[in-house]
């Protein structure tokens, strides 16, 4: 059966128009077939004496033989040629590797009601963590990367903070923290807010605090302000964490990194770990403490990692307000500039009374001015209350 | 006078040998296709031989052709060897276009033949294209763009004969009018049945020949390409033809009898031009039988050529969809 | 004032980029319908006819199909035409032309012949101009094997993505958003040529990636602007080589943020955003902490009314709702 | 408390809170913040350590006289006098 257009498949045999033993030649029709589009003429290629007929009405499939066409001594010969056997082509070199591996396998089979997020589910296979035990954050209460990676047990310990004093290369250390600042810089969209608080109240407050305590105990304005800020960020937790890849976590506690510049050159913020808790007298000790430690050597690497928020304090003789960098990967850094004698109005009044001003940098892939104006408001709040401190 | 046929024995030996040469070779390719070497849709020029023949020996090797989906006569006329074409048809990698084309994608840039092109109409767009490149780069070059009656009916040939027409480019229309559109006559398609009508309502030179007799369709050619050469703009010659075979491969020819068929098989091209040779004592039957044999001798080593031909390797499937370069 | 401070407008950017051209290279001429005396239907070709005359800014009649394939032939034969369809709803009249012939003859002719044509085509809605002048079908063509498709979204794109164009030896497609002409943007000296490979992070983030392209950049950048006062950060990327598509960038912006929005004028069904998604899917799936959305044209021929065509079309709310969606769901 | 003893002692709890400086060169009558770069913190502490060292209570009222090393060595030799006569 020849194959007598693209799309066909078989022909059924209609009519011969020569007999078997009949001589045929080149060109000849020697039969009709009906296809889907009609009856067509089959013509012949071959010389000979054709025989061995398919019956009429038979369904053949193209490349069939339908007769036999004998040439003189030789072997017959189909009548329609054989079909072909498919073109040899060369085999495709081995491909580029498949665009999908199959994903790393999980911890266990997730229960098909918990949604897990591709990312979060190769990050739980990673840490070994069963992501369908845990609560999701992400779209449809999918479980997340974010949501994986605060289950995750306790991260490795934060990249190199700078070494105690006694070994500090300042040129190390400039290193580190230019680093550190490009990164932020680049990498951190800030934002930046500030406000000037009164703080007449509270420095009275203090001085008659101090007047009842002997001298150790006495209190600096810089542990108000600190304390303050630790207690306004239990209220504000968005600003108190840190952000890596975009994702952002917050603190398992409130670690103030208390930023103290060091005497020619260089800058560490070691942590106080949960300063929200602490009393104001204890708060007080743990920064005199690392203030002297910093600056004399000896601080503890343990207390230059990971903190959750930065507090820096220019103190008195710095200037009015700080617009201060972000450490990464933290989200958060309050400053505050130097307590100013400065016109204020109260109960309609202008009065000097002395003033700081607190400024925040932060993270905006984490947080919008609005929250960040929630933090700066608590300060001053708490800070109008010195007692409760 | 340019316009005049050679009737020297050696040139009008030469007009049967091509026709000749296209009639064997396609009665080659059906055999190839039964036997399902030659693959998808093959159209058959048979019974169209004068046209291309005559045309494009009024051709220079600076003029250019588009050609449509049924060019085994143009593609041959205008030399390109029966080995590439056939490789190309068995979609060999030495095929014309490496296997990418196959019957109705004839290609070849050296005797600037701008393709077989399968969308009925398609190529006049492009052939205007070669002439508007070819006028304002100076070239005094003629653009041969064959069609059938059925490129008629489609709104790229009005707007391409109109296009040529405002800017006056080198191009000869040249109508294959087989009466058919696959299996639409003429008259059931066209409203007005004188197609040469048609172009000049675009104030294009319009004549129109018997496309079964070689010399009628040489001297036409020649005199239209000459008029075109001397910047004239373009001209349309309708060529009254007709197809024996069917359309492409698969076709019951229910559209038209037997009776018709034989009728115009009778006025063939060969046959009429044999016959005329005869009479007129410009052709013996040792003639014949010599250029059949070459002819036979041509095909075969073309069939053996394409045979051993190479497959294209897979990897190479996607080269060519992004050009690196153009070619120089 | 100097040139080099000088702000431009996309339009102007568009017309100087054709001026360098023709003056650059003899082979290049115009092709188009009211290109010469006329002007432009977005008077991006003012003047070039005073300037270069009417055998190179050729005025055609209303025969896209003819005079696209004149284009193709022209550029077969050894020219560098630049052709442009006043509106992509009118390129459809020539599509013939280009899916069928520029698309499909260097690989059909085996690499004998290359189709070295530029077609500028305006596209896009928000001109109140109604179903037949305003759709963005530039998706269809980035379906095409053969193509390569441009969309500058900024004015420098616009200035320089066209020699690029000329230089390439296939035929390539620039689709100039209607909305764009008017913008004006400084032009920085210091760039003088842009690749047509890549796509371009215009804005850097790493909460959510918003992929765009033409209008649709614009309208992303809007969306960012407003996510940031949000404190969510999203970055920008413009698409601007719709085929082939730039799938590095796209996934790597996906491993940064796991989050993407993408935008498209288009219809959703069988979309742009539907191959990007889909590659996204193929490729980024474990990068993705959440599913993918998509902001597309509403499915309606586009409506004349003001209201209604507005609606129809993404808006920057639309896409920051999209991200917001993904950052912070509720 | 003597003027020589009270200048060690200074020179001691200086030493350790800025042991870059050298509290030797220091003149009598600078301002010891200035001098030795101190903020509020580290004056703190040199007071807290003078009160250690002393048993000597300073109110912050008085601050402003530990300002200088000689006003620190006067006000240490008077504040022991002091509590001398009213410890007997």
């Amino acid at each position: 059966m020849p194959a007598l257009g693209a799309d066909m498949e078989s022909g059924t045999l209609a009519e011969w128009l020569v007999k078997p033993g009949d001589r045929v030649k080149r060109g000849d029709v020697v039969a009709v077939v009906e296809t889907q589009k009609g009856a067509i003429e089959v013509e012949i290629f071959e010389e000979g004496v054709i025989s061995e007929f398919v019956p009429v009405g038979t369904e053949v499939p193209v490349g069939s033989v339908l007769a036999y066409v004998g040439g003189g001594a030789g072997p017959r010969a189909a009548a329609a040629p054989p079909i072909p056997k498919p073109p040899t082509i060369p085999p495709p070199k081995p491909s580029a590797p498949p665009l999908i591996t199959a994903a790393p396998p999980s911890a266990a089979a997730p229960s098909a009601a918990v949604k897990i997020t591709p990312v979060a589910r190769r990050r739980a296979a990673e840490l070994g963590i069963d992501a369908t035990a845990l609560k999701g954050t992400g779209v449809d209460g999918s479980v997340t990367l974010a949501d994986v990676e605060a289950a995750a047990p306790a991260a490795p310990p934060a990249p190199a903070a700078p070494k105690p004093r006694a070994g500090f290369d300042p040129a190390e250390m400039r290193k580190a923290i230019a680093a550190a600042m490009v990164r932020a810089k680049r990498e951190i969209p800030h934002y930046y807010l500030s406000h000037t608080i009164d703080l007449g109240a509270a420095l009275a407050w203090l001085e008659h605090f101090n007047a009842a305590q002997a001298v150790p105990q006495r209190l600096l304005p810089a542990a108000l302000l600190l304390k303050a800020s630790a207690l306004a960020l239990r209220e504000v937790p968005q600003l108190n964490g840190t952000c890596t890849d975009g994702v952002f976590r917050q603190g398992d506690g409130i670690h103030a990194g208390w930023a103290i510049s060091l005497r020619g050159g260089g800058l560490v913020a070691p942590a106080i770990r949960d300063a929200d808790q602490r009393p104001l007298a204890d708060l007080m000790a743990a920064m005199r403490d690392l203030v002297q430690r910093a600056r004399s050597g000896g601080l503890r690497a343990s207390e230059l990692s990971s903190p959750t928020v930065t507090v820096t304090s220019l103190g008195e003789r710095g200037a009015e307000s700080v617009t201060a960098i972000i450490y990464p990967p933290q989200v958060a850094i309050i400053g505050f500039g130097t307590i100013l004698t400065r016109p204020w109005v109260v109960d309609g009044a202008v009065v000097a009374r002395p003033v700081v001003t607190v400024s925040l940098a932060a993270d905006h892939r984490v947080t919008d001015g609005h929250i960040g104006a929630r933090l700066l408001s608590t300060i001053e709040h708490l800070l109008q209350e010195p007692a409760t401190l | 006078m340019t316009d005049k046929v050679r009737l020297d024995r050696a040139y009008l030996h030469h007009l049967l040998r091509q026709m000749i040469r296209i009639r064997r070779f396609e009665a080659k390719c059906v055999e190839l296709y039964q036997a399902q070497k030659i693959l998808g849709f093959l159209h058959l020029y048979d019974g169209e031989e004068a046209v291309s023949v005559g045309v494009i020996e009024t051709l220079g090797p600076g003029d250019a052709i588009v050609a449509t989906y049924r060019e085994h006569g143009q593609a041959i006329a205008r030399g390109i060897g029966m080995d590439r074409l056939m490789a190309e048809m068995l979609g060999k990698q030495e095929g014309c276009c490496r296997g990418r084309g196959g019957s109705m994608h004839i290609f070849d840039r050296k005797s600037r033949f701008y393709g077989g092109n399968a969308i009925v109409g398609g190529g006049l767009p492009l052939a205007v294209g070669v002439a508007l490149a070819d006028k304002m780069a100076g070239r005094n070059s003629v653009t041969a763009c064959f069609f059938g009656d059925g490129a008629v009916d489609e709104g790229e040939f009005h707007e391409s004969l109109n296009l040529a027409a405002i800017w006056q480019l080198p191009v000869l229309f040249v109508c294959e009018n087989n009466l058919y559109s696959m299996g639409m006559a003429l008259e059931r398609a066209e409203a007005e049945t004188d197609l040469g009508r048609k172009a000049s309502s675009y104030r294009i030179a319009a004549a129109s020949v018997d496309g079964m007799d070689i010399i009628a369709v040489e001297a036409a050619a020649r005199h239209a390409v000459a008029q075109i050469r001397a910047g004239n703009g373009p001209h349309f010659l309708e060529c009254r033809t007709y197809r024996f075979r069917a359309h492409s491969m698969y076709d019951a020819q229910q559209y038209r009898t037997r009776e018709e068929v034989e009728t115009w098989r009778k006025k063939g091209p060969i046959v009429r031009f044999q016959s005329w040779l005869r009479d007129n004592g410009l052709l013996q039957d040792d003639d014949i039988r010599q250029i059949e044999t070459e002819a036979d001798a041509e095909i075969g080593a073309a069939v053996a050529f394409a045979e051993a031909g190479t497959p294209e390797p897979v990897e190479e499937l996607e080269r060519f969809v992004m050009m690196t370069e153009v070619p120089a | 004032m100097s040139e080099a401070a000088a702000t431009l407008t996309y339009r102007e950017a568009c017309k100087q980029a054709l001026r360098d051209a023709l003056k650059a290279d003899p082979r290049t001429f115009l092709m188009g319908e009211d290109i010469g005396r006329y002007g432009g239907c977005y008077a991006v070709t003012k003047g070039l006819l005073e300037e270069f005359g009417e055998e190179r800014i050729r005025d055609t009649p209303l025969s896209e199909s003819a005079y696209v394939g004149a284009g193709i032939g022209a550029a077969m034969a050894g020219m560098r035409p630049i052709v442009e369809i006043m509106t992509v709803n009118f390129s459809l009249l020539a599509l013939d032309q280009i899916v069928n012939n520029a698309a499909t003859i260097p690989h059909m002719s085996g690499g004998q012949f290359a189709v070295p044509l530029v077609i500028r085509i305006a596209t896009g809605g928000g001109r109140r101009v109604a179903a037949q002048h305003s759709h963005s079908l530039e998706g269809w063509y980035a379906h095409i094997p053969g193509l390569r498709v441009l969309a500058p979204a900024t004015v420098e794109d616009a200035r320089w993505m066209l020699a690029a164009a000329l230089v390439d030896p296939n035929p390539v497609l620039i689709f100039e958003h209607i909305m764009l002409y008017n913008v004006e943007a400084p032009l920085d000296p210091a760039v003088t040529a842009v690749d047509i490979a890549h796509a371009k992070i215009r804005r850097a983030g790493s909460g959510v990636t918003l992929i765009g392209y033409g209008n649709g950049l614009v309208k992303a950048l809007a969306a960012a602007e407003q996510l940031a006062g949000e404190g969510v950060d999203a970055e920008v990327i413009d698409l601007r080589v719709l085929r082939p598509l730039d799938t590095p960038t796209i996934l790597a912006s996906v491993v940064k943020t796991r989050r993407v929005v993408i935008v498209d004028e288009g219809w959703r069904s069988g979309s742009l955003s539907a191959e990007i998604g889909m590659r996204i899917a193929e490729q980024g799936f474990f990068d993705l902490d959440a599913p993918l959305r998509r902001v597309c044209g509403r499915e309606v021929p586009m409506p004349y009314a003001p209201h209604l065509e507005d609606a129809a079309l993404p808006q920057p709310a639309d896409i920051a709702a999209a991200a917001r969606s993904l950052v912070r769901p509720t | 408390m003597t003027e020589t003893d009270s200048k060690i002692l200074i020179f001691e709890i200086l030493s350790d809170l800025a042991p870059e400086a050298d509290p030797a060169t220091l003149a009598g009558d600078a301002d010891l913040r200035e001098e030795l770069d101190l903020d509020s913190m580290d004056f703190m502490n040199f007071v807290v350590a003078l009160h250690e060292r002393t048993g000597i209570d300073i109110p912050e009222a008085d601050y402003g006289e530990l300002r200088t090393r000689d006003g620190a060595v006067a006000y240490l030799a008077r504040a022991t006098q002091s509590a001398g006569e009213r410890h007997g």
